[in-house]
């Protein structure tokens, strides 16, 4: 019944323009009843098992040198995880780059512990039989900064750079169809099949690129982390893979992230 | 004490009277319920599965309400909130008529639980959910129907 | 080798709500891995929570609960100090009990 | 000395630049990425390489200079291969399944392709599951009218909706031979077929 009235009026408004250019955006009552239980869903997260795992292997001598990660410095000091989650990417004059949350856990696993970059990267996302341990680390490290403000620092002029790199990655259109990430992510009120499509470029939007990660996915039960996203991203927009941990991935989440800051994070969420 | 439990039950049977003895409380503090139940966890049908576990004469009721969304975000993952409002409720059973197996669980509450329950559920295609609540030896049911869409890319 | 829970218990007057995490893959043997092979059955088939000891809530289930289940149920008759433990068993024979005392309300 | 300097800036193309103080940060964009990314199942390292249209919609934001645009525009208009035998029209049935199939083109995708439509539009009104990126082609033909030119354009535009908007969001599926002259015609068919459920 109600599904006939929403077609009526798009038959209407189409009438009425012969040629339209833009779909009415009739209210979606869809999306609302997502809404409405996202919070139910939100309140006991599986993403949550993932974060007791991140800190015991946080914690845990590991790796060929037999160390924890207690010495890593996530930006604010040597073992200083509070807070450090929504100060990222930031820029690490040890690495002289701008690095994301994984990309510098990874770091501090190579360093600190011994593990090499290839092993890290070689099945560097989760499936339905393994979680890699950067997923697990990140979803802790990104559990402390649960509710504090988004701040990535812009403060360096690599940071800067970064962000202004990150922006033309973003707005970037190749492939073989033609698609950045502003394709899909460069306006507003839009949506993919029931999926919205929340306008990057603007921060009360922004917003949306950061919250809910890492997040647990319901589609089959695995966490992912923002590398993962950044990658799957990439898949479909018909690109090639960007490398894991790489400044590529970095960059645009360091134009995502500062184009949010300001905003209060609230820890490892739930996806679709 | 799963011997034990197992042994009372037997015994129960025996008599006739497991409605009586599990409202009367007679099997505590095992579960109301004997073994897992295999023959109704394989049936085809919610009608079948009821069957098995003697709950197919239930009436149906307006006390027991279903918070479960009209439309699930996601099949995988639908949350389900059910709440008992008749007196005397034992166990909560939730049946998912169109999966493949519907019979998706029984949990037990006459032990000291309030009559609630919040479980998280796999729904292949839209199908009705049916609770059956069993209290004071009897059963009553109600259903709400969970549509499941497809997604789109993304998330 | 089965993973901890995460247990959570409110108390509200003398009930306590009570919300668990568990990692479990709850494989419907309906899945294929990546070979093609069918994954099979392995689901957590009962649990049952004891507060000091003495059953209060318990379930027989399929493997129709979600990947990583999350429950949620009301204990009645509980105080700051209690013990709460809950146990799964599944198909495969494997099982974890995990616990928490519970504290008094904020 | 200013006038020779600003001369100089004038014939090397730089006047622009100075006048506004950001610098164009492209280069070190595509520059990182080809350090970063690798070729993958089909999506080889050439996709991150513009072809003339994505360079000029790069260039301008997508609003290119009308000459530009018309320039490209017309060429790509001259490359779209019209089916030989002359029909435009194949099973709107089949238009359906193809408009619903968003598969194709990744890296995981073997080859092949869907339409991936309903991702973008609204088409059919059985479908309620549908993108809002692209307009509604609901009533397509109803509202359109059924001639001859608009079946070719509706062919042409699935085929390269670049040759009808240069900086157009949506990809070009005949011209990178994503959909086959097949999967085209039945596509066609789903908006312009007097029997199709869009036109009802």
């Amino acid at each position: 019944m109600r599904h006939a009235l929403v077609l009526g009026i798009v038959a209407a408004i189409a009438a009425a323009a012969p040629w339209p250019q833009a779909t009415a955006q009739v209210p979606d009552p869809t999306a609302a009843e997502f809404d409405k239980f996202r919070e139910i869903m939100e309140q006991d997260n599986p993403a949550e098992l993932f974060e007791m795992k991140g800190e015991e292997l946080w914690r845990a001598r590991r790796g060929p040198k037999n160390a924890s990660l207690e010495q890593c410095d996530l930006g604010l000091g040597p073992g200083v995880v509070k807070g450090a989650y929504a100060r990222m990417p930031r820029y690490f004059a040890d690495a002289d780059r701008v690095m994301d949350a994984e990309a510098r856990i990874v770091h501090c696993m190579i360093t600190l512990q011994g593990f090499t970059y290839a092993a890290l990267a070689k099945q560097p996302f989760s499936s339905l039989t393994r979680t890699p341990d950067p997923v697990s680390l990140v979803t802790y490290v990104a559990a402390q900064s649960r509710g504090m403000k988004i701040s990535a620092p812009q403060s360096h002029p690599k940071e800067r750079a970064t962000y202004e790199t990150g922006k033309a990655i973003f707005f970037y259109r190749a492939g073989a169809f033609d698609f950045s990430c502003a394709s899909c992510h460069g306006s507003d009120d839009k949506r993919i099949r029931t999926q919205p499509l929340p306008n990057f470029t603007k921060p009360q939007q922004a917003i949306r690129a950061v919250q809910g990660w890492p997040g647990y996915r319901m589609t089959g039960g695995v966490m992912h982390s923002l590398q993962w996203r950044m990658n799957d991203c990439f898949r479909q927009q018909r690109f090639p893979e960007p490398g894991y941990a790489s400044e590529t991935v970095s960059a645009l989440l360091a134009y995502l992230t500062v184009n949010a800051n300001g905003h209060v994070y609230r820890g490892p969420g739930i996806k679709r | 004490m799963h011997r034990t439990r197992r042994t009372v039950l037997k015994g129960v049977w025996a008599m006739g009277a497991l409605a009586t003895a599990v409202a009367a409380g007679l099997l505590g503090p095992g579960r109301a319920f004997a073994a897992w139940n295999k023959g109704a966890f394989e049936a085809k049908s919610a009608l079948d599965a009821m069957r098995a576990l003697g709950m197919s004469n239930a009436e149906d009721s307006k006390n027991i309400e279903i918070r479960a969304p009209d439309i699930a975000e996601n099949g995988a993952v639908v949350p389900i909130d059910i709440t008992s409002n008749i007196p005397g409720t034992t166990s909560i059973s939730v049946f998912i008529e169109k999966n493949p197996f519907p019979y998706t669980g029984t949990f037990d509450v006459s032990q000291g639980a309030m009559p609630f329950v919040h479980v998280r559920v796999k729904i292949g295609e839209s199908s009705p959910v049916r609770v059956v609540v069993a209290a004071g030896g009897k059963h009553y049911t109600t259903a709400k129907e969970v549509k499941v869409t497809i997604g789109g890319c993304g998330g | 080798m089965a993973e901890p829970m995460k247990i959570r218990a409110t108390l509200q007057g003398d009930v306590a709500d009570v919300r668990v995490l568990m990692a479990h893959p709850m494989e419907t043997g309906q899945r294929k891995d990546a070979a093609g092979k069918l994954v099979p059955l392995h689901f957590i088939q009962t649990i049952t929570a004891q507060l000091n000891g003495k059953t209060v809530f318990a379930a027989d289930m399929s493997q129709a609960v979600s990947r990583n289940p999350v429950f949620a149920f009301k204990v009645k008759g509980a105080k700051a100090g209690d013990k709460l433990s809950i146990t799964w068993q599944d198909n495969t024979g494997d099982k974890r009990t995990d616990e928490l005392v519970i504290r008094a309300a904020p | 000395m200013r006038l020779a300097f600003a001369a100089l800036m004038a014939a090397t193309g730089l006047l622009a630049s100075c006048a506004t103080p950001q610098r164009d940060h492209r280069p070190d964009a595509v520059a990182m990425m080809k350090r970063d990314f690798h070729a993958m199942g089909i999506a080889g390292m050439d996709r991150l390489n513009e072809d003339s249209v994505q360079a000029a919609c790069n260039q301008h934001q997508d609003n290119p200079p009308q000459g530009v645009a018309d320039k490209l525009q017309k060429e790509q208009l001259a490359a779209i291969k019209w089916p030989a035998d002359g029909r435009l029209l194949g099973d709107w049935k089949s238009g359906e399944r193809i408009a619903q199939d968003g598969r194709g083109m990744t890296w995981s995708d073997k080859g092949g392709a869907g339409g991936s439509c309903y991702n973008c539009h609204q088409i059919g009104p059985r479908e309620s599951s549908f993108g809002t990126l692209g307009p509604s082609l609901y009533q397509f033909a109803k509202l359109r009218g059924y001639g001859a030119d608009i079946q070719r354009y509706a062919y042409g535009k699935i085929y390269n909706a670049k040759a009808y908007n240069l900086c157009s969001q949506m990809p070009r599926m005949g011209h990178v031979g994503a959909l086959t002259e097949q999967q085209m015609k039945d596509l066609t068919a789903l908006l312009m077929d007097p029997a199709s459920p869009v036109n009802q």
